[in-house]
Order: C-alpha cells, then sequence, then structure tokens
C-alpha cells in the first residue's frame, strides 16, 4: 500500500500544515492588535478606565477588572461545587452510581452555553433584581451561571485525579482504622490536589473566555465594578458586543482586546502547565 | 474495500453537492435594524424570481460597509445618520427610514419625556424615575453598544450625551426590547420598525413615535437607511434594489413600521 | 561440517554507547547454529543491551549508537542493504515481561505473519497450530482461540509470546528473561520448548538464574561491566570457569 | 475537645453529599427547564418544515441541515488532521523543545475565546478568501476551533499506550506505521473518540463564531457556499430578539436532544468496539 517513507512524509506535511494554520490564527491576531498597542500606548489601553470609541478614547481597566471579578465569582461558586461533588461522587458514592452520574455531568458540558445566558437573563437575573436591586444583569448573575457552566469541568477532572490516588495508599490508612473522611481529606486530597488545581485552572480558562452566555447575563456596562450587582463587561464581551459595528481605531482596538485576553490565556496555560509538570515529578 | 466504497460516494456527493449551484446569488449584509425587512422582501423577490437566491446577514452597519467594500456581499445595508469615510468609495442608495422609539415597560407610569429630561437621563444626572413624574425607582439605562449606527444616530440627533457608565449594553435592537420588557425600570431606545406589545413607546416632545408623525416631520429621532453597493448597482443587484423602491414594496415597509425613502 | 559454517551469528569488536556512556566494550561472540547460547552476569553488566542489539531493538532508545560489526550468516546486520524490519523477522525476541497484544489470541500468533502479507485463512490456521503446539499452548487453548490474550496467566502469555515469535520461522530466537516472572511449572514448560526448538533455530538465552542456563544451555557467555568476561561449553564454565569472576558469580559469591 | 471521628465523618458526608445534590439538582433544573417547555413544541412537522416570518412560526428544517452540516464538515477536516498531527508528534518526533513548544501553544489554542477563531475566519475565510457567509467558512472555522482540543486528547490517548506493545509490534518486523495503525491506534480510540466527541459537541452549541463565518440565513443550503444557521444560533436569535419563545424552547429541546444522541452514539459505539476486541 504506501510505503513507509511514504507515510511519514504524508504525516508529517499533514502536522505540518495542521500546526501553522493553528499558529496562523495567534500570529494573526497580534498582527491585528499589536500595532494599535504601540501607537495607542500599552499603559493607556490596560489602565484607563475611559472606553469611548466614538471620542477615540480605548481604555480597557474597567473590562480586565470585569473579567477578574466575573472569573474570581465563578471560582468561588463553581470550585466549592465542584471539588465538593468530586470527593462525594469519587469516594462515597457506589462506582455502579458513579458511572452513571460522571458522563451525565459530563454530557452538561455540552449543553450551549446561549441555553445557559438565556436560563440566567429569564430566571436568575429577574431574582436577583426583586432580591437585593440593581439591574440584575449583572456582576453576580454572570458569576453564578459562569460558576454552573465550569461545574462539568472541574467535577470531572477532579474525579479523574482522585480516582488516580493509589488505592494502596487508601487501604493502608483504612487498615490503620482511619475513617474515610479522615483518609480523604488527610491523604486523598493531597495526593489529588494538583490534579484538582489544574482542573480549577481549565475552569477559570473557560471562565475567562466564555462569551455568548457572558454578553446575555452580564448586562455589559462600561464601568469598574463597586458591588456584585453592578452590571459589568468583560474582554471576551468587548469584543463580540463591538466587534460588527467597529471601523479603524475602534476595529484595532478590539483585536488588541483580544491580544490582552490571549495573553490571559498563555499566562493560565503556563500556571497549569506548572502544575501538571509538578505532579509529574511528586509522581 | 466497502469502506472505500463509502468515501468514494461520500467525496462525490460533497463535490456534486458544492458545484450544485446553478442560481444567480446576491448578498445582503449589515444593519440589523433592516435585516427582517431584507428577509421579507427577499422572500417575496424570490417567490416571483425562483432562479435567484438572496441571502440576507446581520452584523450591523459596519460589517455592511466591510463586506460591500470587500465584495464579500453585493449589497451592504447600513442605519448610520452620517455615513463614515470607509463608506466614501461606496455608491450609497437610501431605501428607507427609520424611526428611533424611546421604549420603557409597559409598567412604567411615564407618557413623556422632553429632550432635555432625555439627555440627561442617558447621561446620568437623572437617575431616578420620582425626579421625573414615575415611582422611587432607580432608572436603568439601557443603550446599545459603541459603533451601532441606532446608537450614534440616537446620540447625534438628542445631542450632548455621554453615555452613563453603568448603562446596561445590548447589542441588538430585539435584545434591548427584551431587556426593557423584562426590567420595570428600565429605558431604551429601539428602531421604530420592531415596536411591539411588550414594550412602551414614549412621547418625545409630546410627539407620539408613530408612522404618521414621522412623515408629517413631527418626530425628531429619524435616521435614513442605507443600501451600499461598490460602483454603480447593475444587473441583479440593481433590479434587486429597484424592487426595493417600487410602491409596493414601500407600502409593505411602511405597513411593518419603516418609513418609504421619499 | 566445519566450525565456521555453523556459526550464525558473529560480533566484532561490538562497543555500544548511550550518548557518551560506554554500555558494552569490545564484544567478540560467535553463536553457533542449532545451539542455545546461555547469557549470564550480574545486573547491569550489558546482558539485555546486548541481546538486543543483535535484532537492533536499541535503536528504539534515543542517544544509542554502535561501533563494530554483528555478522548475521556472514552479512554486517548495522551496515548493509539488510533492513531492518527484515532482520528482525529472522531475529525473533522475547522480553523479560510477558506482553500479550491487547487482541485475540489467534491474531497475536499471526501478527508478525499477517505483517508479511499472508492472508490465506488455511495457511494462518495451520501457523497458529504449528506455532502454539511447540509453545506447548496448543492443547490448553485451541477451543479458546478467540480470547483476549491479556485474559490468559503470567506463564501462558510468555509462551504466546513465544508462538508470536515461531509463527514468523525466524532464524534466531532472543530470549531476555523468559522466565524471570514465571512460577517453576510454567518455567520448565518453556525450557522444555526450548530444547525441542534449537533443532530448527539458534537460541540465545538472556538469564538470571545460572541454573537454568546449566540445565539448558550448550555454550554459556558470562558478562561483566559491560565485557564479555568468558564463553565456553556450559559444562565447562561451569566445571572449570578460566575466570576467578565468573567462579564467583556461578557460586553465588559475587559481590 | 475533640470530636469523634465518627460525627466528623458523618458531619463531612453531609455537607458533601448536600453540595453534590445542589450540584445535579441544578443541572437537571437547566435540563427539564428547557425539556418541558420544549418537548411540547417538537414534533415532526416542527423539524421538518421550513420557518416562516424570520422563524416566528414554522418550523426548522433548514436549521436542521446547518446543525448537521456544519459540525459534520466540522469534524472532517479536524479529526483527520488533529488525529493525523498527534500521531506525528508522538510516534515519529522526538521529544524535544519544538514539540513542548507546540504542545503549550496548542494547549493555549484550546483554551482561546472562540469569539477570536471567529474573528480569524470572517477575516480569513469570509472576506481574503471570498468564501462568503457559508457553511464551508463556518465548517473550516470551527475545524481550526476544535482542532486544538482534538490534537491534545489524542496525543494524550496515544503516549497512553504502554511502551511495551509497541516493543513487541517492532521485535515481531512491524514497520512504525504498522505499529500504529495495528496496535497504537486501536489501543488509544477511546480517547480519540472522546476528542472527536468533545469537537462535535464544541461545534454544534457554538453561538459566536457560526455567526460570524457561516452567516444566520433561513434558507435551505443547495451548495457548501450557502450560507445557514445552526440551532444554537437560531435559539439565540429567536430568543434574544424575543421573535417567538415557543420556537426558540422547541430549538433549544432538539439542540439538547441532539447532543445527546451524538453523545449516546460515540459511548455505545466505542462500548461496543472495546467489548468486540475483548
Amino acid at each position: 500500500m504506501f510505503s513507509e517513507k511514504g507515510v511519514e512524509r504524508l504525516l508529517s506535511v499533514i502536522a505540518f500544515s495542521a500546526i501553522s494554520a493553528l499558529a496562523l490564527i495567534a500570529l494573526f491576531i497580534f498582527i491585528e492588535g499589536i500595532p494599535f498597542l504601540l501607537k495607542y500606548g500599552i499603559k493607556d489601553f490596560l489602565l484607563s478606565s475611559d472606553w469611548r470609541p466614538e471620542s477615540g478614547k480605548f481604555g480597557i481597566y474597567p473590562m480586565i477588572s470585569a473579567s477578574f471579578w466575573v472569573m474570581l465569582g465563578a471560582m468561588l461558586v463553581g470550585a466549592p461545587f465542584g471539588i465538593a461533588g468530586a470527593i462525594f461522587l469519587a469516594e462515597f458514592t457506589p462506582k455502579t452510581v458513579m458511572h452513571i452520574i460522571k458522563p451525565a455531568i459530563e454530557l452538561l458540558a455540552a449543553v450551549p452555553s446561549v441555553i445557559y445566558g438565556f436560563i440566567g437573563v429569564v430566571v436568575l437575573a429577574p431574582i436577583i433584581r426583586e432580591v437585593f436591586g440593581g439591574p440584575g444583569l449583572s456582576l453576580l448573575a454572570g458569576a453564578i451561571i459562569l460558576g454552573i457552566m465550569i461545574l462539568p469541568t472541574v467535577i470531572s477532572i477532579s474525579i479523574d485525579s482522585i480516582l488516580a490516588v493509589p488505592a494502596s495508599f487508601r487501604e493502608g490508612s483504612l487498615a490503620l482504622g482511619a475513617t474515610i473522611w479522615q483518609t480523604v481529606h488527610m491523604l486523598t486530597i493531597k495526593a489529588a490536589k494538583s490534579g484538582i488545581i489544574a482542573s480549577i485552572i481549565l475552569g477559570m480558562g473557560r471562565a475567562i473566555g466564555e462569551t455568548m452566555a457572558v454578553i446575555m447575563v452580564t448586562g455589559n456596562a462600561v464601568m469598574i465594578p463597586n458591588s456584585a450587582l453592578d452590571s459589568v463587561r468583560t474582554l471576551t464581551a468587548n469584543i463580540a458586543l463591538e466587534m460588527s459595528y467597529a471601523t479603524g481605531m475602534h476595529r484595532e482596538a478590539l483585536f488588541a482586546t483580544g491580544v490582552v485576553l490571549f495573553i490571559v490565556i498563555i499566562f493560565l496555560n503556563a500556571i497549569a502547565s506548572v502544575v501538571i509538570r509538578k505532579k509529574v515529578i511528586t509522581k | 474495500m466497502k469502506k472505500h466504497l463509502i468515501l468514494f460516494c461520500f467525496i462525490t456527493a460533497v463535490i456534486f453537492f458544492g458545484c450544485g449551484k446553478g442560481k444567480v446569488s446576491v448578498t445582503l449584509a449589515g444593519s440589523t435594524a433592516f435585516q427582517p425587512f431584507a428577509e421579507k422582501i427577499a422572500d417575496e423577490y424570490m417567490k416571483a424570481n425562483p432562479n435567484i437566491t438572496i441571502t440576507v446577514q446581520g452584523g450591523g452597519s459596519a460589517v455592511g460597509i466591510q463586506s460591500a467594500n470587500s465584495g464579500a456581499a453585493q449589497i451592504g445595508m447600513a442605519d448610520l445618520v452620517k455615513l463614515p469615510d470607509e463608506a466614501k468609495e461606496l455608491t450609497s442608495t437610501i431605501v428607507a427610514q427609520d424611526g428611533i422609539a424611546v421604549i420603557v415597560n409597559p409598567k412604567n407610569k411615564i407618557e413623556n419625556l422632553s429632550t432635555e429630561q432625555l439627555r440627561d437621563v442617558f447621561n446620568g444626572k437623572i437617575n431616578n424615575w420620582k425626579e421625573i413624574g414615575g415611582g422611587d425607582e432607580p432608572i436603568t439605562v439601557v443603550s446599545r453598544e459603541a459603533g451601532s449606527g441606532t446608537r450614534s444616530s440616537f446620540e447625534k440627533i438628542v445631542t450632548g450625551i455621554k453615555l452613563v457608565d453603568k448603562a446596561v449594553i445590548q447589542n441588538s435592537n430585539g435584545t434591548i426590547r427584551e431587556t426593557v420588557a423584562n426590567d420595570e425600570n428600565s429605558i431604551g431606545y429601539i428602531s421604530h420598525g420592531i415596536l411591539n406589545e411588550k414594550v412602551k413607546g414614549l412621547k418625545i416632545d409630546n410627539v407620539e413615535c408613530t408612522t404618521e408623525s414621522i412623515i408629517a416631520n413631527n418626530y425628531k429621532l429619524v435616521r435614513p437607511i442605507f443600501l451600499l453597493t461598490k460602483g454603480t448597482p447593475a444587473g441583479e443587484v440593481k433590479k434587486f434594489i429597484d424592487y426595493i423602491l417600487t410602491d409596493e414594496i414601500q407600502l409593505m415597509i411602511k405597513k411593518d413600521g419603516l418609513l418609504p425613502a421619499k | 561440517m566445519s566450525l565456521e559454517k555453523n556459526i550464525k551469528i558473529d560480533t566484532r569488536h561490538l562497543n555500544l554507547y548511550f550518548f557518551e556512556e560506554k554500555i558494552l566494550k569490545d564484544i567478540n561472540l560467535e553463536i553457533t547454529s542449532n545451539q542455545i547460547l546461555g547469557i549470564i552476569g550480574p545486573a547491569g553488566s550489558g546482558k539485555t543491551t546486548f541481546l538486543r542489539s543483535l535484532n537492533r531493538m536499541n535503536e528504539l532508545e534515543p542517544g544509542s549508537r554502535i561501533e563494530g560489526q554483528i555478522l548475521l550468516d556472514g552479512i554486517d546486520i548495522y551496515n548493509s542493504e539488510l533492513d531492518v524490519i527484515s532482520l528482525r523477522k529472522r531475529v525473533g525476541i522475547v522480553f523479560a515481561l510477558p506482553v500479550a497484544l491487547p487482541m485475540s489470541i489467534y491474531e497475536n500468533v499471526v501478527y508478525g505473519v499477517r505483517l508479511s502479507g499472508i492472508k490465506d485463512k488455511a495457511r494462518l490456521d495451520e501457523i497458529v497450530e504449528k506455532s502454539l503446539s511447540a509453545a506447548f499452548l496448543w492443547d490448553e487453548l485451541k477451543d479458546r482461540l478467540n480470547l483476549s490474550g491479556l485474559r490468559l496467566s503470567g506463564g501462558q502469555q510468555q509462551r504466546l509470546c513465544l508462538a508470536r515469535v515461531l509463527a514468523m520461522e525466524p532464524d534466531v530466537i532472543l530470549l531476555d528473561e523468559p522466565c524471570s516472572g514465571l512460577d517453576p511449572i510454567s518455567t520448565s514448560w518453556i525450557e522444555d520448548a526450548l530444547i525441542e526448538l534449537k533443532k530448527n533455530y539458534t537460541i540465545v538465552l538472556v538469564t538470571n538464574n545460572t541454573m537454568q542456563a546449566a540445565r539448558v544451555a550448550d555454550k554459556t557467555a558470562f558478562f561483566l561491566m559491560g565485557e564479555l568476561l568468558e564463553v565456553g561449553l556450559t559444562k565447562q564454565i561451569f566445571t572449570a570457569p578460566v575466570k576467578q569472576e565468573t567462579n564467583d558469580y556461578i557460586t553465588g559469591r559475587f559481590g | 475537645m475533640r470530636v469523634s471521628p465518627k460525627y466528623t465523618q458523618i458531619g463531612a458526608v453531609t455537607i458533601l453529599g448536600a453540595a453534590t445534590a445542589f450540584t445535579v439538582a441544578i443541572l437537571i433544573f437547566i435540563i427539564i427547564f428547557v425539556l418541558e417547555k420544549g418537548l411540547p413544541v417538537l414534533s415532526f412537522n416542527f423539524l421538518f418544515t421550513n420557518p416562516s416570518d424570520m422563524g416566528r412560526s414554522g418550523g426548522i428544517l433548514p436549521i436542521l441541515i446547518g446543525t448537521v452540516l456544519l459540525p459534520v464538515l466540522a469534524i472532517i477536516v479536524a479529526a483527520p488532521l488533529g488525529i493525523c498531527t498527534s500521531v506525528y508528534l508522538v510516534e515519529f518526533t522526538l521529544e524535544s523543545r519544538v514539540t513542548r513548544l507546540i504542545r503549550f501553544g496548542t494547549d493555549c489554542l484550546a483554551g482561546v475565546p472562540s469569539i477570536i477563531f471567529g474573528l480569524f475566519g470572517f477575516i480569513f475565510f469570509v472576506t481574503i478568501l471570498g468564501m462568503g457567509w457559508s457553511i464551508m467558512s463556518g465548517g473550516l472555522s470551527l475545524a481550526l476551533m476544535i482542532l486544538p482540543t482534538i490534537i491534545r486528547t489524542s496525543e494524550e490517548a496515544i503516549r497512553a499506550v504502554p511502551k511495551a506493545y509497541r516493543e513487541v509490534s517492532f521485535s515481531l518486523g512491524a514497520s512504525r506505521w504498522q505499529t500504529v495503525r495495528k496496535v497504537v491506534l486501536p489501543n488509544a480510540l477511546p480517547g480519540v473518540v472522546t476528542g472527536v466527541v468533545l469537537g462535535i459537541g464544541r461545534s454544534i452549541e457554538e453561538t459566536a463564531v457560526v455567526i460570524f463565518t457561516a452567516g444566520s440565513s433561513l434558507l435551505i443550503p443547495t451548495s457548501l457556499f450557502d450560507s445557514t444557521r445552526t440551532m444554537a444560533v437560531h435559539f439565540y436569535i429567536l430568543a434574544r430578539e424575543g421573535l417567538s419563545m415557543e420556537n426558540a424552547y422547541g430549538t433549544a429541546a432538539s439542540l439538547i436532544i441532539a447532543v445527546l444522541i451524538v453523545n449516546l452514539t460515540a459511548y455505545w459505539m466505542m462500548h461496543r468496539f472495546i467489548a468486540k476486541r475483548n
């Protein structure tokens, strides 16, 4: 059929083109965004809170702080529930039950984000408006919806890393008379720590990158939030909201927002890969 | 062997499918305000001319200008009071006019705002409904995103607007209408064409936003809708634009809430 | 038959490096046809590396480099037209850990043969029966050929590995401590098989169990620190070794 | 005073169990919320008739077609590319600084917000290559979006195949490619399939990229260069523009059922494959 050399060459061509296509995207975003950063000034762009494209003012500090707070809020909602769920399912639930619930939860990762966003608008936002006041479409709504959206990611990866802790550890501890909970919090969680942290970092990536659901529930006001009830606009929302009407400098500024987003993602991934490598070494 | 056969059939199907377009196709893109009308007109037009496909895309006025420039669409749609520099090279035809309705939730008691009040509300100077005769509730201002045709037209006509920071931003007429319909304390503005019973249109300076008042030139929040083409329209593109300008279609547009071009 | 004609593999001044480290030092060893050569020596003496160099498996590790010659039937396997794939078909290897591929017993046995392009079902059936019989597995497994190879016990898996090599009808069979993880009964099954097989094959057996070498090998070589210290008839090595180190190792006084 | 381990155990289990129950309840609520409102709308008619009046009434036939075509095109392009790339990276190259850089790069791109792929697709496919808003532009943009995920998951799966299997295969005279085809890929298959299913899921649920590159036409596409609309986009437009809540819920329900079918089929196929081999 194919000669060995032929196959290898074919594969290398495919690999090279796939990787260069991906590199092209990264390159493309930087080419579109960097000139603006240099022209406008990185400091002004990142640290000014004045975003008035119609009068040539492009400060994205409010969006950076909004992205940060929404991400943090999503973590506060998603991480405790996700990790608690993972521990409960992995350690205190019969294996058969877990093997049904885990895929079911993973399935929820595939529920379209627009549906989460929509439920945020019609169910969550009115509740927030009634109970706490404010416009309802707020940082709080965004944090809760994103927190729910990252649950499947956090639970699924955490379960995997808890199950990867060798059974001998657990048996050793139980044989010494420890209860399951003592074993879990003194031993299993420590051993699975890096996997759990990795799941949270991945969740953070998802939270910071989510676009449609965030546009729908956060209200998109350009302001540094004073409370969780204020309406905010994240970096992704900034791009998606305004790109369709943007021209000239405004459009370049949105690509520069993309560059900032890209760098944040690279930074998060760098942390994640350090955590994961540490896991490999300690193993 | 069977696998190869299936693969072969599939590839053949794709090729046939891919090449199976014998129809003439015209693409419109841009303004979300005119998009629904364009779609309806396109439907009518295709019924009469079955061998032509007309595709309508949203995206916003900037997309309309860009794609008309780049050729991604033969016709760009824009709803700006004043076209930006990028559109200089393009031929523009006004096909309709559109009123901008200021809307509040139907539960709101307010019926009328003066231009000054409107300006102060959007600038954040007035931030409670009781200051302008409503209940004691904070005002939630809802506006379009920077660059939007509706927003720049609105701001240009009202003048002196520096939008309050905490304004909620939505990126289409429909989403503003939904937001206002959901929130009793909010105020926003949308294309007159998509006004419905879920929200209440306010009188501005005691003039109601109706087709009649706009035609009579009494209502001030009005902007034109442009179709943009590269060079002078010709062939199918020209036919379609001419079709939009026929009395029959202009009447249809009017019935649905837009205003005729002239 | 002259002695020269009987030499199957001949290594000449063989040096093997991993990156800068010299693992094998100037190995000169002649391996006679239709005999079992036992290779003994302490851990880290280079015996496994030597074995793997005989069918170029060492090349799969990054940083491996070779000097000198290995002649198979007089042809240098490293510097000739002989390509590595056909070499490995002629020189089969059984590893220390029994590794059944995750497929049926039948598919495990015919894996190599299928790769050579034999597709005829009857021919394959014949090969399976012959190879499994030679590895003393046929009677146990003939009704369960579609069972996954992974379901077998360690001893069965190791004999399956042997059968898999036999199916390709190689000239030489290399065995790398094939019995290290097996119980005495499985071990004796394999040893019996090897003695039967040397009629048709040249066998090189690396073993940590000196008694195993004494039981089955015609000749025995003793490796130490990457050097070939001594090689000779098994009886002579075990009764009257030339070197003191050999004697110490065999009598268990080494180190 | 020290609390007895027995009580901390009971306390912990209660708290963890409550958190789990709450989590599962919320997730179930989301599904039920959509299905309860959507299922009554769903019918043969709804699925297989054309929409009218911008989707206010009528069915979702063209959207159904778009929802099948776009992910299929994306996966046809991305799966072979991604799997071949990961095979090449793991099996045909040595671990080096370059492969680590590539891995880090694909990791980053897997986390890049989809909107950026949408921008790229809009400029590159729609405008520069002149494909317009079309199934082609959309499919290719989606393919690029899911490519990093597929590369990374299949790379992990391939790496996880025991080294001993490869050694055995080589020792029996298999070439590198034969080893990959006969031993490595069959064993990595579950992981590879997971990656592909994730990719299909992501392209079905994606909204931003599709709006930017495939447009939102409601006509039945007659060629790969026609614009189309997927269920996620249709739902977004219907719900956000307040066109028709009924049809929006109907679309959402079909969307969730579609995702369910894709996932269950993949699980089923994988189990069958594994069962067949053992």
